[in-house]
């Protein structure tokens, strides 16, 4: 058992979602490696939600179909899940509640109703009491779990370790999970790698209105905005978001802001008015399957080319598309310092998946990117703040400047930001805003902007982006093939792209969308690909099931 | 760009006559006092939606920053937020700042933030060449509604009224020493002031004449008596042919969403890469 | 001289846009052909403006740079335009305004402000006079004039005619323009054939919020919402539009609504929404040059990919893009029919040029499409307003109907249209939406959506789009090749566009915009341009400016 | 999906105890109470936006839209525009109408068009999981304001006051039998009215014994009677710790917007191709 999975289920408001992170922490303590998918309605109370917690002494960053354990609060997490274990009598369950056949020697029922009973203990404490059961049951020490649970729920511990404590004795040992050499590494969601990845790039204001997948990055940043100093607001509109985004780079101060696609069409506006004025601002988009309100809870990678594409006018835009915590970090930091120093907008790419999903975060794999500043007006000349320069990028100084005057503007501008309809003028500066394009596609080229997993050398080369990348690599290791994942999508690097495709024969695009998004995109450098695995109901690919799917083209 | 008395060398477009000049020979002159008073004026950043009125920022050579159509608001609030020692003061049209972004209008009041709108109420939209805007009365032919407008106008001061904002007055662009004084005085509150400017449209929608028939300067008027402002706001609708007063309606003290904030905000003392780490391993 | 160009130009407000379709319509009862382009900035009053009016035996709809004619109320006119005249001496000006240096023997000055002082005339009738002396000069009878200035000027009609006439009696002839056989058409611009077109289609209700170059398409509209019952309504903002004319579409009326980029972005969520919940609209998208504000009275075509991606999620969507105002018509119309039958959203991509330039209409060039229902529900089993078909179309039927239960949502939904998070409800939801693309693209072939021009045969091919339509068929005409123009842009109309590239060795694509958007279209289908000739000034080709430029590439 | 009781089969996912479910019972019996004086039931038309709140539409087994968040107005507007014999009636939450799009409810008021907006007034964002919202009270702990807003909430009826709506009441998720009260005099008023239900979250912001010590009915309220209506509009405003008043605060008769515009179109009678024709010549 150095590679195994916990299903934790149960209705919404049943603490499904912090039992599953109690867990995982305690796995990590015994220093294994963890990912968690979450998966859960739009319901605040009721429904069926569950999370997978893996554990494995690889780093891993995808959920597995095959459970090894299930620990079920209610009847339809057994029913629904039970047939995917791999020993179908491992697992725990509230037997006050759960109402199904499991037959007598199989499982453990704990009387969790009671047990919470006798100890006067609110109902949101279930879940402990399921945790206590499953310790026992896989071996762990009481003492792990005890210092977890202090740590994690603080709020009325003692009655919580009480009823968690009855949930540890009544249980029995069942198999033992065994505690690894290794440290274990801080777990952090996507959104928690970016909000971090951004704090690293300087960021001063974090601007969002609530929409999930991106809400728990406004959580985060807002909770930890005393520490790093972070002006923190939650404004009317989206539209007031992007905003007070550009409001805050005129004023010369790192803003990033977060929505999902509803909220994003709100900032289109503002977006092409960024390009315009080239105030740089940074956008985490948290994809969601649409169209409209769709699926809000689940995941889908639909919004590639409105990224792309969004806003009125042609302008430099940077976009990335992170695949897992550490990606999340180190390309959080690049977007906030290469926004600046070109001036532009920068989107994070970003989906259910990855914002949501629980890793272990090691910090050892992520290059070191410091802050870097923009580029600044050398004060020898009168202050132009639309200077056109060779690389198309105008030194900046700020409102506050004793000896320039800073003018921005939406409208069509000269070198000092005076409004012009002039088509020379225009033409010059439209020019000179695209030749950003130029300049930033050189520099991302550090950075590494396509990366290569797998067997280096095979003729088969599974094509992602974005948070598949996790599942595309580990079934890619599995089978003995190619991952090609570019991180930049644009200035997109068609360069280290093609170089990556050597030697491949047959290629598989892998995406969660209805239509190949990016099969399409590199169509447009005169690229395809072979094959195209799609999915699209919201839910992630399991290493499993894209296993399966892959092997049937190779 | 450096030029004497303000100005800029961008050709001014306005329509001779128009009554947004008034508007940007008061806010010249304000700031030149303000300046003498000891305002450095590169703390002074002027924010501008789309229409008209927004080509103000063109013609004064001081910060500015050019925005969209309806979005002046929240730039200037992050910019004020940022930089609590700026003067931060908003030009914005009735269609702009009443119609396509009312919203940011009713939250910058609502949080009291310390920036000061100055809205180029002409009620008409100019630049898109004469439709009816939210304060256009009742019956207004324009080019969107030929056969009059069906829609009573609003009253803007009775709607930042109720949305909380601690200074509110009223000028004409006929009145340009009045607006002087308002101006000043918008821009010296400590909290979010507007200040509606009955400005003339001398092509699509000339108003002067029925205003110089009806404008009065308050007097005898405390504005910081709840119930005086608000009869007194209620007095002119902007529909009703009734006496139309001018001069600060309303004026409270209040605490200001920035300085809240500020309060919030220790300055950042440590390095954040050592905060970073320590945050780290509280997450495992 | 049967085809000649005339400049009239002067400062905004002095009646430019209004003297140019006084001559336009003049010369069209002598049977001319007319096109207008305008060119104006974004002022009220001053600066400067001009119109160039073309006439022609032949139909045109494209501009020269060669100009007959000049006439100026202002100094600019004449200091920016003279070296444009083929005959430098060809022009009438206000001798009391225009301080040029003319030369004594050279065109024809004519005191206006005095003759308006004697007159008592407003400063707005300057342009009366001025056409007046125009209408001597080229040997046009006076009760021509006398008819069109009653007809188009009513208000203080007789003063006008006065300060017209005497600019008549103080000019002089110059050169004769002859009186063709043909008779006239009726003078559209292209905002006014998409109105007329959408009203043949079944128009009921047209939103907007006013936007350059769109506004004319809310005023015409609104002009004529009596004689046609239509609602009109310009509500709060383009978010509000967008919402009213969803609304209406669930209430079973046909509606459209007007915008440019940046109102767009705003109506990209209720795009997004209508894709998903199926309702029908027709979104007339006019482009002008950004980004944001940008020259908001100019030209461009740089919103292609946008309004093929705009909104999250996947959908089908229709885009047409005419070219002229017969195209404009006709595709208004297929655009409300095919909206409506495939519950779509319809984008009529125009631009500024289109929008207001202003044509001679042919109706009997325009192929007769009637309005056409849409799929209704035939009773027989319980109403479902998402009933998945083998074409993707749900019957419809309308809130109202006794019988029928008419449920629409912006979430994912079943076919009742009752919200579902079911991983396979969703998938086949998806899919039937999407279905419909293939249906609507079958269809669509009836209408010839690529369209060709020019010598048939030819091995150089001008690939275009939109209103740049007239100058490249001007243009191959000239020089003997053939043009490619593709109408519809979504669904891509692929095997038409092949089709209609055999035989051509080189293909030229001309657009106004940085970045080739078609030409990087047509790479997604694996095709490619041999060359691009942009422009992005805001200003569209002339005749002899595109020439000249095709000409180096053959 | 014809079922009885005007449920639906779609699973109800509100948590145990939320006032949602009053809002929900009270409109299904004010429904039904309308269908047995003689409204067709095909000629309802809820219009319900994103949050806990509009999942009621998937409840109520009547023609629905289920719009996008904060965009109930307009679409309710047009469905009314376009079918003046329609009764249309929006449900929105606190986040949704006076947040994200209260510009559309501030000009469905100003049009006075004929629709009831019922507002599911939480005092945070439910379906996001706790946010505060315009209605929050100042130093509202919510997840994105962790250590306390700093704004005070707006009041909804004042705005709807200053904004034009001929109906304003308010009622609590405690109190059905004035819910149905308010609701079925929303939908028989004509005109723009608003209902604004304190509506307890039990999960996010549990304000039941807070309001159960607070709320009392108008009594001896003319609310016909515009200064008393005002009174008691701004007798508790959301933060402090006020009685609070329930019932009908607000009437009056004034002209719709629809029926205004009913008057300006003629019914169409000869055909369009004709008039294309005919209105062509005209150009030439
Ligand atoms: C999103 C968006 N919608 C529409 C426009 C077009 N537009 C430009 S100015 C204007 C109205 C201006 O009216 P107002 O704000 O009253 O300013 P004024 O010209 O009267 O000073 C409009 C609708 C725009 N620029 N952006
Ligand atoms: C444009 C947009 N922004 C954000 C969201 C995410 N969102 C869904 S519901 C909601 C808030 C709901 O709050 P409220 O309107 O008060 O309704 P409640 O859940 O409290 O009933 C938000 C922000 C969205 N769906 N669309
Ligand atoms: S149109 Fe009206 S508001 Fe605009 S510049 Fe002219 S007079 Fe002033
Ligand atoms: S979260 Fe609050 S508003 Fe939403 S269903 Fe639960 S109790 Fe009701
Ligand atoms: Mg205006
Ligand atoms: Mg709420």
């Amino acid at each position: 058992m150095n590679d195994f999975s916990i299903l934790f289920g149960g209705k919404a408001g049943d603490g499904i979602d912090r039992a599953g992170v109690v867990i995982a922490r305690i796995l990590n303590r015994l220093g294994y490696r963890i990912y968690i998918y979450r998966d859960y309605p739009s319901i605040i109370r009721g429904g069926h939600t569950f999370s997978i917690i893996r554990a494995s002494s690889n780093k891993i960053s995808a959920h597995l179909n095959r459970i090894d354990f299930i620990l079920a609060l209610n009847t339809d997490t057994l029913n629904l899940h039970r047939n995917k274990l791999k020993n179908n009598c491992l697992f725990l369950y509230d037997s006050d509640q759960v109402k199904a056949d499991v037959g007598p020697t199989c499982g453990i029922g704990l009387a969790i109703g009671k047990i919470l009973k006798e100890a006067n203990a609110p109902q949101v404490m279930r879940n402990s009491c399921l945790i206590g059961g499953f310790c026992k049951a896989v071996g762990i020490e009481w003492t792990i779990l005890e210092e977890v649970l202090r740590k994690e729920i603080p709020k009325d511990i003692d009655i919580n370790l009480k009823v968690s404590r009855r949930g540890y004795d009544e249980s029995r040992e069942l198999i033992k999970i065994e505690r690894l050499t290794q440290e274990g590494l801080p777990l952090l969601s996507g959104n928690e790698a970016i909000g971090l990845g951004l704090i690293k790039g300087g960021l001063k204001d974090y601007i969002a209105y609530p929409m999930s997948p991106s809400s728990s990055l406004l959580h985060f940043l807002a909770g930890v905005s005393k520490e790093f100093s972070l002006k923190v607001i939650h404004p009317e509109s989206e539209i007031g978001v992007i905003l007070m985004a550009l409001g805050f780079a005129y004023a010369g101060e790192r803003a990033a802001v977060g929505t999902s696609g509803g909220g994003f069409c709100l900032m289109t506006e503002g977006l092409s008015f960024a390009g315009m004025s080239e105030l740089p601002v940074v956008i985490m988009l948290g994809q969601r399957p649409g169209p409209s309100t769709g699926l809000p809870t689940y995941s889908g990678q639909t919004e590639l080319h409105f990224v792309l594409n969004a806003g009125q006018g042609e302008f430099t835009r940077l976009v990335v598309a992170p695949g897992d915590s550490e990606e999340a970090y180190l390309w959080s930091t690049i977007s906030l310092n290469l926004a600046w120093k070109y001036q532009v907008p920068a989107i994070i790419l970003s989906d259910k998946n990855l914002c949501e999903g629980v890793y272990s975060f090691d910090m050892s794999l992520v290059e070191d990117v410091k802050e870097e500043g923009p580029v600044l007006w050398d004060r020898k000349t009168t202050y132009k703040r639309y200077l056109d320069t060779e690389t198309g990028i105008s030194p900046l100084t700020f409102a506050g400047d004793k000896e320039a005057i800073v003018k921005i503007d939406s409208y069509e501008h000269d070198e000092f930001g005076i409004t012009t309809e002039d088509p020379n003028i225009a033409t010059a500066m439209q020019k000179k805003r695209l030749r950003k394009e130029n300049s930033l596609a050189e520099e991302l080229k550090r950075f590494r902007p396509v990366r290569v997993y797998g067997k280096a050398d095979s003729e088969f080369g599974i094509v992602c982006w974005g948070s598949n990348k996790g599942v595309c690599v580990e079934v890619a290791e599995n089978l003995g093939i190619k991952v090609i994942m570019p991180v930049v999508l644009s200035p997109f690097p068609l360069k280290e792209f093609q170089e990556a495709l050597l030697g491949i024969k047959k290629s598989i695009c892998v995406e969660n969308n209805a239509t190949g998004q990016f099969a399409r995109l590199i169509n447009r450098y005169g690229l395809s690909v072979d094959e195209k695995v799609l999915k699209y109901d919201g839910r992630p690919f399991s290493v499993d099931e894209l296993g399966e799917r892959i092997k049937g083209h190779i | 760009m450096i030029q004497k008395d303000l100005g800029t060398y961008a050709a001014n477009t306005w329509c001779p006559g128009c009554g947004d000049f008034a508007i940007l020979n008061a806010i010249k002159s304000v700031l030149k006092s303000l300046n003498e008073e000891g305002l450095p004026l590169e703390k002074v950043v002027l924010v501008s939606g789309i229409g008209c009125h927004g080509k103000i920022v063109d013609y004064i050579n001081v910060n500015s920053f050019y925005s969209i159509h309806g979005r002046v608001p929240p730039a200037a609030e992050a910019i004020k937020i940022a930089r609590p020692d700026f003067k931060v003061i908003g030009f914005a049209g009735d269609g702009d700042a009443y119609g396509e972004g009312v919203e940011h209008l009713i939250f910058a009041a609502k949080r009291n933030i310390d920036i000061t709108m100055i809205i180029h109420n002409n009620r008409v939209y100019g630049l898109t060449t004469g439709q009816y805007t939210p304060t256009s009365p009742l019956g207004f032919k324009g080019r969107s509604t030929p056969f009059g407008t069906l829609e009573v106008p609003i009253n803007p001061l009775e709607l930042m009224f109720s949305s909380g904002a601690t200074f509110i007055a009223r000028g004409t662009s006929h009145g340009i020493d009045l607006l002087k004084k308002l101006f000043k005085e918008a821009i010296l509150h400590k909290g979010f002031s507007l200040v509606d400017v009955l400005q003339v449209c001398v092509t699509f929608y000339n108003m002067y004449e029925y205003y110089e028939k009806r404008v009065y300067e308050l007097k005898d008027h405390n504005p910081e008596d709840y119930n005086q402002a608000f009869g007194k706001i209620r007095e002119w609708d902007y529909n009703k042919d009734s006496p139309i007063a001018l001069g600060v309606f309303y004026k409270k003290d209040s605490p200001t969403f920035e300085d809240k904030f500020a309060g919030l905000q220790p300055k950042e003392t440590i390095d954040r890469d050592s905060k970073i780490a320590h945050l780290l391993k509280s997450f495992s």
